[in-house]
């Protein structure tokens, strides 16, 4: 799955986004946070405050609880701050 | 008539007023949001999700359209770097009625705020500093449902 | 700032909202509103009270500014004679927030069709009619008080 | 005392405006329209429906009830329709 990192998130990884194939475990986005989180230091502390981060699934909002599974792209970034 | 544009150039408010009079309407409504010099701030940089933006702002320009009858919905929003005193947003609303124009171009600029995907960094000088997304957006967004 | 003019020309919606952002605020709603053909209307005409009209514009400019916290605030009316399709009224607000700037164009739109002493006259063809004052604007009008 | 007619009201007179003396008795806009009223046929019938009248005494909207002794200017209009 293609993720894709914006913002505060993309600097803290120290990058726009990563090809990332999840175990068959991970069924939702809340899954794959906790799974990602495990993956390095730099993951754990980037995902480490669930409340500041927001998702999308192939460019539509989700919540914690939506299945990835199927998903193409995988988008994961601060509450938005437009207009 | 939706019209959605993402880009890092200024707006035109007149010419884009101008193409939803054309529809033959009553009543045409404008926002504009300008970058503020609040506590130092010089200027702002937006970045944006390039793809889902123009979706989610085709999305509820569509959501209005509906709701409101407009005859006309035009969002168009800067990303980049911005002086204070810039044009950040533009909203534009037609519609036969007045009230419809101008409940729909709040319900847009209260949606766009929490629906679409931009991000804004403030600067002070050389120091940047990420915005925090405001409870009071969020409830402003939320308070259209229903 | 309060900004007041009727008169016969057109209006230029950006140079308006520009001169309000040099104020240095965070948002600027706008309202104009433009001659409609229904039933067959080819043009209106617009009689007013010339010296009433102005001091009952600034009267309500006032009144909004103080309301909503205005930075600034131009109501544009035209008068004589207009072709469907071209612009009557321009209204513009702006404010630090967004929310204030809207609302307050609202108000002024709505309290400029029961305050300010213009009269509307119908053309269709070469037949014209004076518009009847309708109860909904009269409501809305009163909407705002207390 | 300087009368102003707009829109229907100036077209029913066939004039912008007149000058008028009230005699003593009349106080109120209400007096002075029952008033007017009486002076000629034409002056009976523009301001016959009085719920289609409206008035400004020196250029403030007034009602029915407002004094008009003092004032210099007494302008007399349908209900107003800009916007």
């Amino acid at each position: 799955m293609k993720l894709v990192y914006f913002a505060r998130v993309r600097e803290a990884m120290g990058s726009d986004g990563e090809e990332m194939e999840f175990p068959a475990s991970v069924l939702t986005v809340g899954d794959a946070i906790d799974w990602l989180a495990a993956q390095s230091p730099r993951h754990a502390e980037a995902f480490a405050d669930r409340s500041k981060l927001r998702f999308a699934l192939d460019q539509r909002m989700v919540k914690f609880d939506a299945p990835v599974t199927g998903a193409t792209e995988f988008a994961i970034f601060p509450p938005v701050t437009g207009g | 008539m939706i019209r959605v544009s993402v880009q890092r150039e200024a707006f035109d408010i007149a010419a884009e007023t101008l193409a939803l009079e054309a529809a033959g309407v009553g009543a045409v409504a404008t926002f504009t949001g300008i970058v503020r010099g609040d506590d130092g701030v010089t200027a702002i940089e937006l970045e944006h999700y390039p793809g889902m933006t123009e979706a989610s702002l085709n999305d509820i320009c569509a959501i209005a359209q509906e709701r409101w009858g407009l005859t006309g919905c035009t969002i168009i929003h800067r990303v980049g770097r911005m002086k204070v005193g810039e044009p950040i947003v533009l909203v534009v609303t037609a519609s036969p009625h007045r009230a419809a124009a101008l409940e729909a171009c709040a319900f847009l600029i209260d949606r766009l705020k929490t629906d679409a995907p931009f991000w804004k960094r403030e600067y002070r000088g050389d120091v940047a500093q990420w915005v925090e997304q405001k409870t009071s957006d969020v409830e402003r967004g939320q308070s259209w449902d229903g």
